[in-house]
């Protein structure tokens, strides 16, 4: 394996998390989902060359999807969907950002440390791979609890989504099907967030997860 | 032969009970059933006293491939085994005679009958059982379909509270047996009575089984701290019903107590012998102290089970010491006190509660209080209830004597046990034995004159009439028990010896060959009763001095109002009531065991309203133990409650933190 | 032969008993009015109340029941079998065997059931009254009897009195025990007997009354037999402590009749010696209040539980 | 009696596959919801036939789909409780359209969304690549996210999308173990498809990197623990399980939480088969545990009846965790025996509990009294479902419960001590109120019940007949699926 090639994976990768660090960071709708298509990119770049260090060519597939779908038509979408509902201008976060930040780093390092410990015979490139997706897993995931607005929510799982695009790519050989999966699962979930949040909008004019609280079950 | 024929009759039972879901709708559905339960009960009641009397040689056993699946259902009958039959089918056979008249007046019978017979099948078949499966499935069975029966008048939410409360307390009781006989089956699983004799067991788990018999066969008998349901949930069935838990469960309970320590446990402990006799006694006088306080006739009943239950659990405690010391022949003598008390009290309490079950009929009161008179329109019903009382108080020509004075015997032969916690606890149980029986004539003086001497203190007191007559054939068959159980005790101990060398290995000497019938326990020179003897010559004297007045003087006889020092006729509220003549033993015992008070609101003058007496008892092990639990979870449902209304981000902290804490559990983990 | 004659010694027995107990009634009456200065009635006038009631017509309340009517009969057969049991001057009689101690404490007790029931049947505040108290003061007489009996039991190592008897006269020498088990017996007999200080036999006054109230309602021959009951009652305790504290000139079953006569001769002393000390003590103290009446009987208890307890520790105190 | 496939008239395997995903295109192109309810159920029963035949036939494992001991009892018991809700919602949906609450066009919708839940269910126990079992536990989660909102009222979207967040941040550490245990497999079995063959990788865990595989339980146990419903990732289930329609419900306790237990059973036996890696059973019994204790004392304060079983589910899938956690043949069986028990009684009580909503028009537990005397059969039988659950005797899982519960005590007494104290509390609060329900003066809402007993009443058959004879056939397949377990 050429350094040069490792170099470019460890930088790509590498460069997702940071990008997810800004996810974290953004408190504006509109921002958040900008930010969002940027990851999106970046994920489709890793996976290109990803696909040309191991010259399998469905890789190359998975990053077109990712960039097309990804990067380009749901961020668009989700851009649409929150101006008409007018809550581009909400600020919203929970239990402020420096906290946030903190938590996050602390969850990089242990990332780090989980995964460099137990793949300690695989091939370094994969290594480097997984750990960097599971610490983005971990900070969409991070970020999904400290968010209060349906949307932020979805764009939160959306990045787990590219953490795991991403850890399957770096899986050298893992066969087409998952990557099928991961797709298809990532238009479904946002065909259902979409029908969902009409629905929600529809019934009670607010997205704020708050709002959709008191008609949890068993309030009377 | 015998467990086939066992197997069938509960067979019947079981199709009756399913017939039982049809046959409620008919008219004649309810006598169709009874009549059926009792031609069953009796036939296995012939069975049972076949093999209990001259059955003799190893006991029998079955094995059906039902139930445990690599185990298959053991069943087996030894003496002690055929012993408890008797007792359970002989309840089966006069309930059912009893109910054939009363059970007319039940006006749910569709909730009665069916359970009825199955809680009779169930009954018979945890003492044919001989793997823990078996017995556990019939003994949950016998708490479900009494708990259904218990349900039966469930428009009043008291009795649902205590069918409740009753049927957690027997799957208390239960879940405690299922870890005693998974200590005894060890990790491999051998649950057949045959393999837990053999298999040997660590130094500490015979005490832990012990406890936990205790815990499981304890709460169903009602000993002290777990009996709180039985006075709920007794009262709350039908008449024949109680009669069946009081008479008939309670001793299928103790059989289980049995079975567990003196047969799968081997060689018993000193310590056991002292835990359970304490037990025993507290569990007497607390039951008797609590009848006391009761105005209502079948919660007395029901209090008084406990007591008895206490008296049989004094002479198993003793047996269970006489055993740690090898003595076994004191222990014959005390195990055959407890047993011939199992029977004498599952016959007279049956007795007592098919009469409080008349009473209810024909007058809708179960309150003493709106009773009184009913010797003058139930004379039968009255005579037959004093029968019951005189022999449940422990008095001679009847049969609850001649156990009582067996347990005296027992305890008299105590000094002997070497251990000093022995030596303390045993003339200190036989205190409190000898005050529950005092305090038990006393409540039962109580219950039978509150409740049929005196003049009518209500309407419905008042128009009472007779119960028919297959309720008065069942009482008078079980009075007449009562009288050849005290009059020829040698019979029924030589009966006992079989299922008592089972248990203890040895017996007490045979009665049969002493002369005039009467019984000596242990040695000539030492004790001997002639029940026969006392009863002959106590109506012979009473005839002799009616004879000799009535010849020698004159038997004139003339009605006038009662003299009553002068006061001219007053209403009948005068006399005394059940809690004024349970005053005087509350003001000696009351305040230390129930913190009784006494409220008493004096009108103002010139206000015509009538003063009010008030008692308040608090039942202290209710408030010490039931309580607090209750009122825990209810806590912890309440703190709890909150993370059912949380938002959808606070559980997703939850799946976060969780697999943060698993990372970093697997990342320091070496 | 023999058995003819050990039947009649028993005969014997009973008829003395019966014969004894008005006349020790009669003569503690004598004593105690002696003691306060007054005349008092002749010894033998409890007879003649027996018979002038006998020959009375008996007035029953309405709604007295049948029970009210057996109640006289059994309460006295109960008594007088009591009374029969106990070797008043010859040990080991023919019947004595069929009922130890235990039976006879019991036998008292089923006595007392049926009077308290018969107290309760007229329905008159009186008859409750009486019935309440007495099986107040009975739920603590009886255990103290029954410690009494394990005392006596377990150093005489039987419960049959005659047993018992025979070991007393044989080993003599005083124990703590015994002298404990001695002190409660007067007190339950005190108590059962309704004498001074806890119900007055002579009064009529309803607030004190115990015994006399139950029997408020019986007349003529009823009361005869009740108060004849009463008697042997007290019949019954006086031969209870003397066979079993002061079993001198007790005869063998079997002796010579010139045994027998010293027997009776002996009991009839002890008797007039009871009686004479029970009065004495009776004119020493005054009525306490019924209240009072549980601790007393409490002492009873302790006292025999405390004798038992010494005697399970070791069997020589 | 080894009959080979070729002598069926069909493949089982491929029928149990084929007739659920055809039917769903088919059923969601009918009009009316007469037709299409009785296609259901013939769709469902054919199925189960199918499934029947799986016990006789064992087709090799091929490529993409397995079949095994371990699998056919989830197979037949999924088919077999399919089979009887369709029958139970072909009646119970009629009531629903008369009443309003659901329009025609959801009808069509829910047909087919019921037979693609039947194909994925199928699918996931079916499939031998840990990947198309991944795919196919998605597609069965998502498909009740939308049958849960499928009344479009507050609560049920409102729980609907609690599902959705929730199913999904599982899903996606479901994935991320299945990732890493292809990348433990990888070096050792080579790149590509057959390093995702669960047969292969059993074959093989022996030498997988024993670190990567305890980090792969994790993801997986947490991810496919969520769909079981145990104890800190249950939140979804109670709001899922009240809110969706009551067949929904069924479906739910009856089958879903099995395949997703069944996904964690496998990977523990990976995991038990790697001996340096950490033991899978510790992390099980402390979920199970957790979750009895606290589903126990959450059953106190439930005012929704379907709520309140749904909570109840949640323990007894803590129990079945905690049993499969304990390993050993005996719990294995009782593990085994207690699910199966438990599906049959849990879909039985909500059959009946579809019934009571109905009849009392409320799911308020505190309006819905007297049933016993209101409507004498369906009381009856709830009560008898209840008395089931709590593990009284003469049903089926008082033998589960006997055999768990024993074993535990002589090998980990403190541990069983904690079991019988959650099913005691557990006890107390089914029987409170069961006798509030079923019991005293009834309440209003005394119409007749027109949805069909038979599902109901089958069932409570089967688990009466499991507690008091249990066929040796059964016993032994049984057996050997444990000792499989490990």
């Amino acid at each position: 394996m050429q350094p040069f090639a490792f170099e470019v994976a460890h930088l790509l990768a590498g460069l997702m998390v940071l990008v997810s660090f800004m996810l974290l960071y953004q408190d504006r709708m509109l921002g958040l989902i900008r930010v969002f298509a940027l990851h999106a990119f970046v994920l489709s770049l890793s996976v290109g060359w990803q696909a040309h260090i191991q010259d399998a060519p469905h890789l190359y597939i998975t990053a077109a999807i990712a960039l097309v779908l990804k990067a380009i038509i749901i961020p668009v979408a989700l851009n649409g969907m929150v101006v008409r509902l007018g809550i581009h201008r909400t600020i919203e976060t929970v239990g402020g950002i420096g906290p946030t930040m903190l938590l996050g780093m602390g969850l990089v390092a242990l990332s780090m440390v989980v995964m460099l410990h137990a793949t300690a015979g695989a091939t370094p490139l994969a290594r480097e791979d997984l750990a960097f997706a599971l610490s983005v897993v971990l900070l969409g995931l991070l970020m999904m609890v400290t968010r209060r607005n349906a949307v932020s929510q979805v764009v939160g799982f959306m990045s787990i989504e590219n953490g795991l695009i991403l850890a399957a790519a770096g899986a050298k050989g893992m066969p087409f099907v998952v990557e099928i999966s991961v797709a298809f699962s990532v238009l479904v979930a946002f065909i259902v967030i979409g029908v969902f949040l009409f629905r929600i909008r529809e019934r009670f004019d607010a997205v704020d997860i708050e709002a959709m609280q008191e008609f949890r079950g068993e309030r009377q | 032969m015998a467990v086939a024929a066992e197997l069938w009759g509960v067979a019947g039972l079981l199709a009756i009970a399913v017939g039982a879901i049809a046959a409620q709708r008919l008219s004649v559905g309810s006598r169709l059933v009874y009549l059926s339960c009792l031609l069953v009960s009796v036939a296995i009641l012939v069975v049972a006293c076949d093999t209990f009397l001259f059955g003799v040689g190893a006991p029998k056993r079955l094995v059906l491939p039902i139930g445990l699946p690599w185990i298959g259902a053991h069943f087996a009958i030894d003496s002690l085994a055929a012993f408890f039959l008797v007792v359970v089918n002989l309840g089966g056979a006069t309930t059912s005679l009893f109910a054939l008249g009363f059970g007319q007046h039940e006006e749910a019978p569709g909730r009665v009958l069916p359970f009825y017979a199955a809680f009779l099948a169930s009954m018979n078949l945890v003492v044919i059982a001989a793997d823990a499966f078996t017995f556990l499935f019939s003994w949950e069975l016998m708490s479900l379909t009494s708990w259904a029966l218990v349900m039966a008048h469930h428009h009043d939410p008291d009795n649902r509270a205590a069918g409740y409360v009753y049927i957690l307390m027997a799957s208390f009781g239960t879940l405690a047996l299922l870890l005693a006989f998974g200590l005894l089956a060890g990790p491999a699983g051998a649950y057949a009575f045959t393999d837990m004799r053999e298999a040997a067991h660590a130094d500490w788990l015979p005490g832990l089984v012990l406890v936990l018999a205790l815990l499981g066969a304890g709460s169903k008998a009602g000993v002290v701290p777990l009996h709180a349901w039985l006075p709920l949930a007794h009262p709350a069935a039908p008449s024949h019903v109680s009669a069946l838990l009081s008479g008939v469960m309670t001793k299928v309970a103790v059989y289980g107590f049995v079975r567990i320590v003196f047969d799968l446990l081997g060689v018993p402990q000193w310590w056991w012998g002292m835990l359970v006799l304490v037990l025993g006694g507290i569990t007497a006088v607390l039951g008797v102290l609590y009848a006391l306080m009761q105005h209502d006739l079948k919660r007395l009943l029901a209090y008084h089970t406990v007591e008895n239950i206490g008296i049989i659990f004094i002479g198993l405690g003793l047996a269970l010491a006489f055993q740690a010391n090898a003595m076994s022949w004191a222990a014959a003598l005390a195990l055959t006190a407890a047993l011939f008390h199992v029977l004498n009290h599952s016959i007279f309490k049956s007795l007592l509660f098919f009469g409080s079950g008349a009473v209810l009929n024909t007058t809708g009161e179960r309150d003493m209080e709106h009773l009184g008179g009913l010797i003058h329109r139930m004379p039968q019903t009255a005579f037959v209830f004093l029968v019951g009382c005189v022999a449940i108080s422990a008095l001679p020509p009847l049969n609850g004597f001649v156990s009582e004075w067996l347990t005296f015997q027992a305890i008299l032969l105590s000094p002997d046990l070497p251990q000093w916690g022995l030596k303390f606890a045993v003339p200190a149980v036989g205190a409190l034995l000898a005050l529950s029986a005092a305090l038990a004539a006393t409540c039962f003086v109580k219950a039978f004159g509150v409740s049929f001497l005196g003049r009518p203190r209500s309407l419905a007191a008042e128009r009472a009439h007779e119960t028919d007559r297959w309720s008065l054939t069942a009482m008078f068959a079980l009075a007449a028990l009562c009288l050849i159980a005290g009059i020829l005790p040698g019979l029924f101990i030589d009966a006992l010896a079989p299922a008592v060398t089972v248990v203890v290995g040895a017996h007490m000497p045979v009665q049969g060959s002493l002369p005039w019938l009467s019984i000596v326990p242990i040695a000539e020179s030492r004790s001997s009763y002639n029940g026969l003897l006392v009863f002959a010559f106590i109506a012979g004297s009473a005839s002799l001095a009616a004879y000799v007045i009535h010849k020698v003087a004159t038997g004139a006889l003339r009605r006038a109002p009662p003299w009553d020092c002068g006061y001219p006729d007053l209403s009948p509220a005068t006399q005394y009531t059940a809690s004024s003549f349970a005053q005087p033993i509350r003001r000696v015992f009351g305040d230390v065991v129930f913190r009784a008070r006494e409220t008493v609101t004096m009108p103002l003058p010139g206000d015509p309203t009538p003063a009010r007496l008030q008692v308040t008892l608090r039942d202290l092990v209710w408030d010490v133990l039931y309580v607090p639990i209750g009122s825990g979870v209810g806590f912890a449902a309440d703190k709890l409650n909150y993370l059912q209304f949380l938002t959808v981000r606070r559980y997703l902290s939850f799946v976060f933190v969780a697999l943060v804490a698993l990372l970093l559990v697997v990342a320091i983990w070496p | 032969m023999a058995v003819i004659l050990d039947l009649a010694v028993q005969g014997a027995q009973m008829l003395l008993v019966l014969a004894l107990a008005p006349l020790l009634l009669g003569f503690t009456r004598k004593v105690k009015a002696r003691l306060l200065n007054r005349q008092g009635p002749p010894v033998v006038q409890p007879y003649r109340d027996l018979k002038r009631l006998v020959r009375k017509e008996a007035v029953l309340a309405e709604n007295a029941s049948w029970l009210f009517r057996c109640a006289p009969y059994l309460i006295f057969a109960a008594t007088w079998v009591a009374a029969a049991l106990i070797p008043t001057f010859a040990t080991g009689l023919y019947f004595s065997w069929s009922a130890d101690l235990i039976a006879i404490a019991a036998l008292l007790g089923l006595a007392r059931f049926f009077l308290a029931l018969a107290g309760l049947d007229v329905g008159t505040s009186f008859g409750g009254l009486g019935s309440s108290r007495e099986m107040l003061f009975a739920s603590l007489a009886e255990p103290a009897m029954i410690m009494i009996v394990f005392t006596v039991a377990l150093v005489a190592g039987s419960t049959q009195l005659s047993d018992i008897a025979g070991f007393m006269l044989s080993h003599t020498g005083l124990r703590v025990s015994l002298g404990l088990a001695l002190v409660a017996l007067i007190i339950v007999a005190i108590a059962e007997n309704a004498r001074i200080p806890v119900d007055n036999p002579a009064t009529h006054l309803e607030l004190t009354m115990v015994h006399e109230a139950m029997v408020l309602e019986y007349s003529s021959r009823h009361l005869a037999l009740i108060e004849l009951a009463a008697a042997l009652k007290l019949l019954v305790y006086m031969s209870l402590i003397a066979c079993i504290f002061a079993p001198w000139g007790l005869a063998e079953s079997g002796g010579a009749p010139t045994a027998y006569a010293i027997g009776a001769a002996a009991f009839l002393g002890k008797l007039l010696a009871g009686g004479f000390l029970l009065v004495v003590f009776e004119t020493s103290i005054a009525k306490m209040r019924v209240f009072r009446v549980p601790e007393f009987l409490g002492a009873a208890l302790m006292l025999g539980l405390l004798a038992t307890l010494l005697l399970f520790v070791s069997r020589s105190f | 009696m080894s009959i080979t496939t070729a002598d069926l008239p069909f493949d089982p395997v491929t029928a149990i596959l084929v007739i659920p995903a055809a039917s769903a295109l088919v059923l969601a192109v009918l009009p009316g919801y007469r037709l299409t309810a009785r296609l259901n159920v013939l769709a469902t029963g054919l199925t189960f036939l199918g499934a029947l035949a799986l016990l006789v036939v064992r087709p090799a494992p091929g490529e993409y789909l397995l079949v095994d001991d371990l699998n056919t009892v989830f197979v037949v018991l999924g088919t077999f409780v399919g089979f009887t809700t369709a029958v139970f919602s072909a009646s119970y949906i009629a009531h629903e359209v008369d009443i309003g609450k659901l329009t025609l066009g959801n009808l069509r919708f829910y047909h087919a969304m019921y037979q693609v839940l039947m194909f994925a269910m199928n699918l996931a126990l079916l499939a031998n690549n840990i990947g198309l079992m991944w795919v196919a536990i998605e597609l069965a989660t998502l498909t009740t996210i939308m049958m849960v909102g499928i009344y479009r009222t507050h609560e049920a979207l409102e729980a609907a999308w609690k599902y959705f967040i929730l199913g999904s941040v599982g899903i996606a550490m479901a994935l991320f173990g299945t990732i890493l245990v292809y990348m433990a497999a990888q070096p050792v079995i080579g790149e590509g498809q057959d390093a995702m063959v669960w047969t292969a990788l059993v074959a093989h865990a022996h030498d997988f990197n024993p670190d990567l595989l305890n980090v792969a339980f994790i993801f997986l146990m947490l991810g496919y623990g969520t769909k079981v419903g145990l104890a800190p990732l249950h939140a979804w289930l109670p709001d899922a399980h009240a809110e969706g329609p009551t067949p929904i419900s069924a479906i739910l306790s009856g089958l879903l939480l099995n395949v997703a237990l069944y996904a964690v059973l496998r990977f523990k036996i990976l995991l038990a088969a790697n001996p340096n890696a950490i033991a899978p059973g510790p992390l099980m019994v402390t979920l199970g545990l957790i979750s009895l204790i606290f589903a126990s004392f959450m059953l106190y304060r439930r005012r929704d009846i379907k709520r309140f079983f749904a909570y109840s589910s949640i323990e007894h899938m803590g129990i079945i965790t905690f049993a499969f956690g304990m390993g050993g043949p005996l719990a294995n069986f009782a593990g085994l025996l207690h699910m199966t028990m438990h599906s049959l009684t849990k879909s039985a009580i909500f059959f009946a509990v579809g019934h009571v909503a109905q009849v009392k028009r409320t799911q308020r537990l505190a309006d819905i009294s007297g049933l016993t005397e209101s409507h004498p059969l369906l009381g009856w039988g709830l009560v008898l479902g209840v008395v089931a659950i709590a593990g009284l005797p003469p049903l089926g899982i008082f033998m589960s419960e006997f055999l768990l519960v024993s074993s535990t005590f002589a090998r980990a007494p403190l541990l069983a001590v904690a079991v019988v104290l959650g099913l005691l509390v557990a006890l107390g609060a089914l029987l409170l109120r069961v006798s509030q329900i079923a019991f005293g003066s009834p309440s209003a809402g005394t119409d007749r019940v027109k949805a069909s007993y038979v599902p109901m009443f089958a069932h409570m058959a089967l688990v009466l007949a499991a507690g008091i004879f249990l066929p040796p056939l059964l016993v032994e397949w049984f057996q050997n699926v444990a000792r499989l377990l490990g």
